[in-house]
């Protein structure tokens, strides 16, 4: 007997790992790992609370925030290969420039 | 049946069942040598032993003594992690098959010839088998090698891309039994046609379509002849395994052939009716008579296997590719539309 | 049964021709141009004709509800349409006198510029009046009353490149605001105590009252009301935009300012009845006001020269009267009376426009004179309105005018005696003007007429007519003359025999039944022996009013005619007098001085200077100066850095986290 | 059982994710990122979601991450460079990270025993998932197969001439 808080804290804690990688990481495929972190901290939490309320329907998120993280993972690594290709590296802050 | 028994009869089971497959899989590289041997006209090995019966063994003390040495410049620790990852998983995958019935061994044990039934078993094969990819990708990556950095491209990129015709080959049979359990697909194929046709998945609801997926698809993931073109030698050395030597190679070695053993079981279980077949005779052939037939099926797909190898030409990466995914995906696809309709017809 | 008459008709068919003509005449010939103006006023006109056919088969009032307008509550508002013998007799003015005027101008305005635009503004100015006279309730009255007072202001600014007309037009419309908002108050009230501005629930929730004796709501409501139509009829305190106002071309001072528009607010009034006659206060203060004006505005048109000024202040006093006649209560006597102005009064402009026509452009009467025998047509339609003017039997304006005058004889002295002494003065100075305009020799130069009129783009394009000297107009301008003079003449015997108040009884008489005995206004249904004895002594007011009206003619005779050196003696003597008249009793200064001057000093310092600029466009242009400012340092954000804009984000995430939680808190 | 189970594989999905960020070369984090992965789907076996925890290691591990590691071999990517990157990051970022997750955390611990969730307490078997996902969230369902099918086509014009069948992976 787990109380749901410990699976919400987990959930949380990859999360917040999720972020951090965002904020401290400077390479672009690492960023986006951070951000399936998140996702699947997010999908902990779906499932937990599933389990929670006996409602089958936090599972079925989980597939659409799955098939949504798929898409994501196929666009965004499509645009990491086309970034590459014309910037020549991977460290986002090379890649700035969207500035004034 | 008490929890100790349980743990022992489980652990027995493992040990067992690992046994078989490893020796299996060191006589299918034997039986490999041999037939394609024979089939181009050569004797194959045998000196060691009748026939040369105990080659593989002589090949196996020779790779636990050969010197295992680390090339420089490698990423040690995943070069040392990705051989042990490829045949972790390809063991792993042995453990929901099943090869028999339920065993009652006197009054007190009733297990089934199986090291664990879980009732998502084909999903979980194919997680691990999924899973195995990483083994060679890291090594052909890890060994800071052109050739194996292609190899492991060329091997990840051909395993994600025939599992998806390999899945989808696979749920026309689920659409038929309703269900993942391995052991309850292959009940849903007991009886037969008209009294002697069996009721086998390949014989039924255009499941041969389905079979043949699986077979192109499963060549593929395991790296065989005619789609060996990670490991393609007249191109690439040997691919991804090019810097590794003894052990470690031995794993590689011993992670496809599992990998080719986990294939067939899941072939016979699938669409060859499993264990069904004819049984007759007192408890004890009723017992084993099952695991014969599973054994004797899974060595027809093994010889196929390597009839296969000794006949077919490696493809073209192009070509490769564009099979995969311009004839299987959609015809994989077309199936599982087809089986989906009849079924819903029918009831 | 009652026929269905589509009144809607009326007043869209000029609001078609003003569009037709303002989105299309400018590239219209002006024979099209005339044609659509004078199709559709003339349709207005037949349909007007039409309704009067049907007039007898009616059950009046007749009310045609088009559409609800507003609902709000209880208080609703429809476009509605009101009929009733009142609403006929306006219509017949406005449509008949307003097409002889179309006519009129067809030929006056044909050589002006912005021809279109000229009929464009006069079938909208048809529309909105009949939308007033049709109107079934006060809001409906109200849009074609601002609607007629926008109509004024562009065609009293109608020759917008002669500042003093633009500055006119501007007068007229800012005077006329003043009397709006008296209008308003007294409309909001009607809504706040009676919940609706429907002529017939009003009439139905006010007839019960009693008369208010002393000042009280019906009392403000009448004055509020009495105000707008000061505003709107040129009354005391608010008549000083319609002399300014005959900047306009003559037609227009001929049907708006004197024949239609200006009465609009005898036409409320007496609309107004049921209010006013339970308000005496109320109706005192209308009389008091008619009896000043028309006082007032006769002594300053005795000095007038410029012809249309003199027709101006005369309109001004002859409303006057028609205010001491609703006053009075006479309201029938009132709009007798503006009925037969409508014809005279248009007349006296129209055949003055055609003098100034003659005489190309010129307005100062001293520059005039012995016009007679040159345009004779002119003169004899002149006369004739002149005739009907000074109230000489048996012409039109002896007729109403009697009836006002006996009617306010029994009311008070005083008005009487005050509306006599007007008489005498308007049969005065209009014979000054006839004498001033037709008899004696020419004074002014024969030829090149126009140099002293070049100012005004409005008269001096009279030049270009091909044959220099005093002219007679063209058919087109004598025909709507002749019928206006016939008009006069004859237009008064509809009086005769109480006839008239007759067929307006309904109308007035409908609720006044409690004000028949308690409130000594003479009633049309007067008691028979207060008849009797009426009988003599009306014989003889009636004598005296003609008397004074030959009066004033033989004092014009002799002052003007026999020796017209002596009004200048004359004003020689009583010079501070003479000038205080002449300069209208400075009242235009008054009014600057205490008025405008200080209104435009606040609105400038405070207004402008202080509020619009000091803080509304002050905080504008700081809050965009800031906003620049801000984004200017915040673009700074935008490193073009992915990381840098994940802070971002995350810092926002948080604050919601935080405010959440402090929500989730607080709510504990 | 369940408890300890749970600290074990929420410790081992905890290590991977400050493994991930304390990594400096790429196919370590991609590696420790599957870690994570395969210890949530154990998770996920504890809370009953069997077919949840399947598809997480097929899906995910299997594929997503397949395909990240297939792309860090592919562009090669080497180690992390020490670009002096963002303050404001670092400055507003990661102060607001903690402090939301720590506000998060107090909350939740406020919360917590507000309900027990035992090993195997729903019905997670394929069956029900498959009945939920093609009746009550059909239309989800079309949906996102739409997202998906514009995901392959954008990843493909995007990669267009090298490794479209990668991408069509995703």
């Amino acid at each position: 007997m787990v109380p749901l808080s410990y699976y919400l804290i987990l959930s949380g804690i990859l999360f917040a790992c999720g972020v951090t990688g965002f904020l401290i990481k400077r390479n672009i495929i690492t960023i986006f790992m951070s951000i399936e972190l998140m996702l699947n901290g997010v999908n902990l939490s779906f499932v937990a609370f599933a389990a929670q309320w006996h409602a089958l329907s936090g599972q079925i998120f989980v597939f659409f925030v799955m098939v949504v993280a798929a898409a994501e993972a196929a666009v965004g690594l499509a645009i990491i290969i086309a970034v590459y290709r014309t910037r020549e590296t991977l460290n986002v802050d090379q890649v700035n420039l969207l500035k004034l | 049946m008490s929890v100790g028994l349980f743990i022992l009869v489980s652990l027995v089971k493992i040990a067992l069942v690992f046994f078989i497959l490893l020796t299996a899989v060191a006589y299918t590289v034997w039986l490999e040598r041999k037939v394609v041997g024979h089939m181009q006209n050569r004797w194959g090995p045998t000196r060691v032993g009748p026939f040369g019966l105990l080659q593989p063994a002589a090949d196996g003390v020779k790779f636990l003594f050969k010197e295992d040495l680390t090339p420089p410049h490698v990423h040690k620790t995943l070069y040392i992690a990705a051989p042990m990852i490829a045949v972790m998983f390809a063991l792993t995958s042995i453990a929901v098959i099943p090869f028999g019935n339920w065993v009652a061994i006197g009054d007190t044990i009733y297990t089934p010839l199986q090291i664990t039934d879980v009732n998502i078993g084909l999903l979980v094969i194919l997680g691990v088998t999924s899973l195995g990819v990483y083994g060679i990708a890291l090594s052909g990556w890890s060994s800071n090698n052109k050739y194996s950095l292609l190899g492991g491209l060329r091997a990840s990129a051909q395993m994600i891309s025939y599992e998806i015709s390999l899945g989808l080959s696979l749920v026309g049979v689920l659409i038929l039994s309703g269900s993942f359990s391995l052991r309850e697909i292959v009940q849903a194929q007991s009886g037969h046609f008209w009294g002697f046709i069996p009721k086998w998945n390949i014989f039924y609801g255009g499941q041969f379509v389905a079979f043949f997926v699986y077979l192109m698809a499963a060549y593929a993931e395991t790296n065989r002849i005619p789609f060996d073109l990670p490991e393609a030698e007249t191109e690439l050395v040997a691919g991804y395994h090019t810097e590794y030597s003894a052990m470690k190679f031995a794993m590689f070695f011993m992670a496809e052939y599992a990998n080719m053993v986990t294939v067939g079981c899941l072939a016979t279980l699938l669409f060859l009716g499993g264990w069904s077949g004819p049984i007759f005779g007192p408890y004890i052939l009723q017992v084993l008579l099952p695991v014969f037939w599973f054994v004797a099926k899974v060595f027809v797909f093994m010889f196929i296997y390597i009839w296969v190898r000794g006949t077919l030409p490696r493809f073209r990466y192009d070509q490769l590719m564009a099979f995969g995914w311009k004839f299987l995906l959609p015809v994989a696809i077309a199936n599982v539309v087809i089986t989906a309709l009849i079924v819903a017809l029918r009831s | 049964m009652t026929p269905h008459l589509h009144l809607w008709l009326i007043p869209l068919l000029p609001l078609a021709g003003a569009a037709i003509n303002g989105f299309f005449g400018r590239r219209f010939s002006r024979q099209a141009v005339s044609t659509v103006a004078l199709l559709f006023s003339g349709a207005a006109f037949a349909m007007a004709l039409w309704v009067a056919g049907q007039f007898s088969s009616l059950t009046l009032p007749y009310i045609e509800t088009l559409a609800p307008w507003m609902r709000a509550g209880s208080f609703q508002v429809d476009f509605a349409f009101y009929f009733d013998q009142l609403s006929l007799v306006m219509l017949m003015v406005v449509t008949g006198v307003g097409f002889l005027i179309h006519i009129y101008s067809v030929g006056y305005m044909w050589t002006e510029g912005g021809f279109y635009r000229f009929f464009t503004y006069l079938n909208l100015f048809m529309f909105f009046m009949l939308t007033l006279i049709l109107a079934s309730n006060y809001l409906l009255m109200f849009i074609g009353w601002e609607g007629v007072g926008l109509a004024s202001y562009l065609l009293i600014g109608f020759f917008f490149l002669k500042d003093s007309a633009a500055a006119a037009g501007k007068k007229a419309f800012i005077v006329n605001r003043v009397g709006d908002f008296g209008f308003l108050i007294a409309l909001f009230l009607l809504i706040k105590h009676f919940g609706s501005l429907n002529y017939a629930d009003l009439a139905g929730s006010i007839s019960p009252l009693h008369i208010e004796t002393s000042a009280g709501l019906l009392t403000a409501i009448g004055i509020l009301l009495m105000v707008g139509a000061a505003g709107k009829s040129a009354q005391i305190p608010l008549y000083v935009w319609l002399p300014d106002a005959m900047e306009g071309p003559t037609p227009v001072s001929a049907l708006i300012h004197a024949a239609t528009m200006v009465t609009a607010g005898v036409y409320m009034v007496s609309r107004s009845h049921v209010i006013f006659e339970r308000a005496p206060i109320a109706m005192t203060v209308v009389a008091i006001i008619g009896t000043l004006t028309a006082f007032f505005a006769a002594t300053i048109g005795i000095t007038q020269t410029d012809i249309k000024k003199v027709l101006a202040y005369s309109t001004v006093s002859q409303l006057g009267y028609m205010f001491i006649g609703c006053g009075v209560g006479a309201f029938s006597a009132g709009i007798f009376h503006l009925m037969t102005h409508a014809f005279f009064k248009g007349l006296l402009f129209l055949a003055a426009g055609s003098v100034i026509h003659a005489v190309g452009g010129e307005q100062d009467m001293r520059k005039m004179g012995g016009l007679r025998t040159k345009i004779p047509w002119t003169f004899w339609t002149m006369t004739a309105g002149t005739f009907a003017i000074a109230g000489i039997p048996p012409l039109a304006g002896f007729f109403s005018k009697d009836e006002i005058l006996w009617q306010a004889s029994r009311v008070s002295m005083i008005y009487w005696a005050v509306g006599i002494l007007t008489a005498f003065l308007t049969s005065f100075y209009m014979f000054r003007q006839w004498f001033m305009t037709f008899f004696g020799e020419y004074r002014g130069e024969q030829h090149g007429h126009g140099s002293h009129s070049h100012g005004s783009p409005g008269h001096d394009s009279h030049d270009n007519h091909g044959h220099g000297g005093v002219h007679e107009s063209p058919a087109v301008m004598l025909a709507p003359l002749v019928i206006l003079a016939i008009l006069s003449v004859v237009g008064g015997w509809v009086g005769i025999g109480n006839r008239f108040e007759n067929f307006l009884a309904p109308v007035f008489h409908s609720t006044a039944t409690i004000s028949a005995d308690s409130f000594d206004a003479p009633s049309m249904s007067a008691e028979p022996k207060n008849e009797e004895a009426g009988k003599s002594t009306e014989l003889l007011f009636t004598e005296i009013s003609v008397g004074v009206g030959v009066l004033g003619f033989l004092l014009a005779w002799q002052l003007y005619y026999r020796r017209p050196e002596l009004p200048a003696e004359i004003a020689l003597k009583l010079n501070g007098l003479y000038h205080t008249v002449l300069h209208k009793y400075y009242v235009d200064e008054i009014y600057a001085a205490i008025i405008v001057k200080p209104l435009i000093a606040i609105s400038t310092v405070v207004f402008w200077k202080g509020i619009d600029r000091g803080m509304i466009d002050a905080t504008l242009d700081g809050s965009a100066e800031g906003a620049r400012e801000v984004s200017d340092t915040m673009r700074h954000m935008q490193s073009g850095n992915i990381r840098s804009y994940a802070g971002w984000v995350a810092a926002g995430a948080a604050c919601i986290i935080v405010f959440m939680t402090w929500m989730a808190v607080g709510t504990r | 059982m369940h408890l300890i189970l749970f600290l074990i594989f929420g410790a081992v999905c905890v290590a991977g994710a400050v493994n991930l960020l304390l990594q400096h070369h790429p196919i370590d984090s991609a590696l420790s990122l599957v870690v994570v992965m395969g210890a949530l789907a154990a998770e996920y076996l504890l809370l009953g979601a069997e077919f949840v925890a399947a598809v997480q290691v097929i899906v995910y591990a299997g594929a997503i991450m397949v395909l990240f590691v297939f792309v860090i071999m592919l562009l090669n990517a080497g180690e992390e460079a020490r670009s002096g990157g963002s303050r404001i990051a670092w400055v507003i970022g990661v102060p607001g990270m903690l402090l939301g997750s720590i506000l998060m955390a107090w909350v939740l611990l406020k919360h917590s025993g507000t309900g027990q969730v035992e090993v195997g307490s729903l019905p997670g078997s394929p069956q029900d998932i498959g009945w939920l996902l093609f009746h009550d969230f059909l239309l989800p369902f079309e949906v996102t197969s739409i997202l998906v099918l514009i995901a392959i086509m954008g990843a493909v014009v995007l990669a267009s001439h090298a490794q479209s069948a990668e991408k069509k992976e995703g």
